[in-house]
């Protein structure tokens, strides 16, 4: 399973954020321990997947079996393996520690919560991972419409706020998009 | 404030005008975006996949994780959407009625109703009173053959223009008619808030189970390969075959959410009254 | 004037597409109504759609579908494929992401709008921004 | 790929882009923003690239459109620029 590291990072906090959409529907109280349990699969592969790359150096996925220039690769070095290992261990510390904060604020929609926050350290872990550059507008607007969801649920001025901050934010993921043209020529 | 703005997009537009001077002419066959990796799409995708388009190949297979979280994006703004706009909690409201037969309209308030099972009367919105018999015999009409569109285009999507996308919107589009040319409660009562939302999800899930079961078939994530086993076909039209179902994914999966998105959107987050 | 016609050709793709750019940028920055600001987001992110599609457009070539007889479909290609004949196919692959991604976000901005309105009873940002600072 | 049809789109399509954001109405803006995309659709259509045309036709044109209008009718229509 070692070798699937830099797959299951990701892909693990995606279906249990499915499946935290689904709990939301069916059953509430499976949401949190769904949540626990993703990331702490993804803490764990993170720091299964630093010790790999101490040995290695470079880890390649290949996603889809087809090689970089013509399919989308992951490349894990030094400072990726470091920062995911940051970015998952205090994304579930903190899902932990808001528990009964969120739990009041959030009774009735806790599902979408959940999920939303989960799909947020998703986007934000695959940021990290990914070695394409288009793939990473992607994940950056998963990360940033995820962020909108979760910050315009504050007090008065926070819809607003958001709103400016969405229009900001898809003019630099554009400008970003196009960077992705000259830095890898339709790679 | 127009002045500065005017100042600064007129500085950029400036910028980038001068910039196009290094870029090549346009449909110049040679321009450097074509020469670099786009050949080996068109002459290996049909001995590597089997599909004639090469959209479609290089979509959900060459590039297919882009695609799956791509789809992860519309769902998260379905989620998004329903986190901002859904109101459980109903303030009691003015409600109109009318009567079948003699279309007289009664106007009850303070959160009177009408129970819904009632034969002699229909609810009606508050801000859209007349009732078109052509509109809604029509849209009828049209319906089943959008659907039945959208279902060709998904499964069509590797011979000619099309795909899951489009067919997901079209058949979101075709019950969003549905709900504009009667009412929206009529339409939410054909496609329930909590179906939605579930139909959403399996959508994505379809997408990333097919990957995921690639790897537990040990090859990598969404290596459609790794299924021929199962479906007792060669590896590459396993390719193919799994194309499809990921096709078949992203439909259910945008259709879901573009309603899901129309319901919140038109109706405010109440579920009562839409567009 | 024979030689302006092909130099407006070949460029007034990109010169179209740096008008609609800045026309979307002006709506963002200069416009007083968060609705407006939204049709100006989307026109921008359309104008960056049609620089790439610009770029993968060839001349004399047809659209990326491969000519296939019924029945071959699996890889019995006997003639090997012309590239010259054929459009570009990745920016349409990238650019299919972009329009999804924009209709995603078009969704999310009218729920922010929504709410906006819903608190503030008006659109517009300037008398939004004058009743929270008079509470 | 026709030239003259081309240069023609690309001209009515900046006079869309700037009539929906000029017009003093929201409706009108919507349905403006609409027109807007579906001239774009045919513009890439023109170019060859079928499959983002028919995503624009559908998701531009089509579910953006009643995605505006629905927003415009549950707020308001009324602007001052």
């Amino acid at each position: 399973m070692s070798q699937h590291y830099p797959a299951l990072l990701v892909i693990v906090p995606l279906l249990s954020a499915l499946l935290i959409s689904a709990a939301g529907w069916l059953n509430k109280r499976l949401c949190f321990p769904i949540a626990v349990a993703a990331l702490s699969v993804a803490s764990f592969s993170s720091v299964g997947l630093l010790f790999r790359v101490l040995d290695e150096k470079v880890v390649l996925y290949k996603l889809g079996g087809w090689s970089p220039p013509w399919g989308i690769a992951y490349s894990v070095d030094y400072l990726n393996g470091l920062v995911l290992v940051v970015v998952s261990v205090v994304a579930l510390l903190n899902l932990i520690a808001t528990q009964r904060s969120v739990e009041q604020e959030f009774s009735e929609k806790i599902g979408a919560f959940y999920t939303l926050y989960i799909l947020f350290v998703t986007g934000l872990l695959g940021i990290v991972v990914t070695g394409d550059a288009f793939n990473l507008y992607v994940l950056l607007e998963i990360a940033s419409l995820t962020g909108y969801g979760l910050i315009a649920m504050g007090e008065d001025r926070a819809p607003l706020a958001t709103l400016n901050y969405l229009y900001m934010g898809t003019i630099g993921a554009s400008f970003g998009d196009r960077v992705s043209l000259y830095c890898n020529r339709f790679a | 404030m127009k002045i500065i703005a005017l100042a600064i997009v007129i500085l950029s537009g400036g910028l980038l005008l001068y910039a196009t001077q290094d870029f090549p002419s346009w449909a110049d066959p040679a321009s450097p975006a074509s020469m670099h990796v786009s050949p080996h799409y068109l002459q290996k995708s049909m001995e590597e996949t089997s599909v004639p388009n090469v959209v479609t190949a290089v979509l959900a297979d060459y590039r297919g994780f882009d695609t799956m979280f791509e789809t992860t994006v519309i769902f998260c703004a379905g989620v998004a959407c329903f986190m901002l706009l859904r109101i459980s909690r109903q303030t009691p409201e003015d409600r109109y009625y009318r009567h079948i037969s003699t279309g007289v309209t009664i106007h009850i308030k303070g959160g009177g109703k009408i129970p819904d099972k009632s034969k002699e009367f229909e609810r009606i919105d508050t801000m859209w009173t007349p009732f078109d018999l052509v509109i809604k015999t029509v849209c009828r009409f049209l319906i089943p053959f959008i659907q039945l569109f959208a279902l060709y285009v998904i499964a069509h999507g590797h011979h000619s223009p099309g795909g899951g996308f489009q067919g997901g919107v079209i058949f979101g589009a075709s019950i969003i008619l549905l709900a504009i040319s009667h009412n929206l409660r009529i339409a939410t009562k054909r496609m329930r808030e909590k179906l939605v939302g579930l139909l959403c999800v399996t959508g994505v899930f379809i997408y990333a189970g097919t990957g995921a079961l690639c790897l537990l078939m040990g090859l990598n994530f969404l290596d459609y390969g790794a299924l021929a086993p199962l479906l007792h076909v060669d590896p590459v039209e396993a390719r193919s075959l799994g194309i499809l179902i990921v096709e078949v994914g992203v439909g259910i999966a945008v259709m879901a959410t573009m309603i899901w998105i129309y319901n919140n959107v038109s109706s405010a987050g109440k579920y009562d009254e839409g567009l | 004037m024979s030689d302006l016609i092909p130099f407006i050709i070949a460029k007034y793709n990109y010169w179209i597409f740096i008008t609609l750019m800045m026309i979307g940028m002006y709506a963002m920055i200069a416009k007083n109504n968060l609705v407006k600001k939204i049709v100006g987001m989307n026109i921008f992110q359309t104008a960056i759609i049609l620089f790439y599609v610009s770029i993968g457009a060839k001349k004399g070539a047809t659209i990326p579908i491969l000519e296939h007889a019924h029945g071959d479909a699996h890889g019995a290609v006997s003639h090997t494929v012309e590239v010259a004949h054929y459009i570009n196919p990745l920016p349409h692959v990238l650019m299919l992401t972009a329009i999804v991604v924009s209709v995603a976000t078009l969704g999310v901005a009218l729920a922010l709008a929504i709410n906006v309105y819903n608190r503030h009873k008006t659109l517009e940002e300037d008398e939004i921004i004058d009743q929270i600072k008079g509470i | 790929m026709i030239w003259q049809l081309d240069l023609a789109i690309l001209t009515l399509v900046v006079v869309c882009a700037i009539a929906a954001i000029s017009v003093k109405d929201l409706l009108g803006s919507a349905i403006l923003f609409g027109a807007y995309s579906f001239m774009m659709c045919l513009l890439w259509a023109i170019m060859g690239a079928v499959d983002v045309a028919f995503t624009e036709a559908s998701v531009g044109a089509g579910v953006s459109t009643v995605f505006f209008v629905a927003a415009v009718f549950r707020s308001t229509r009324r602007t001052k620029d």
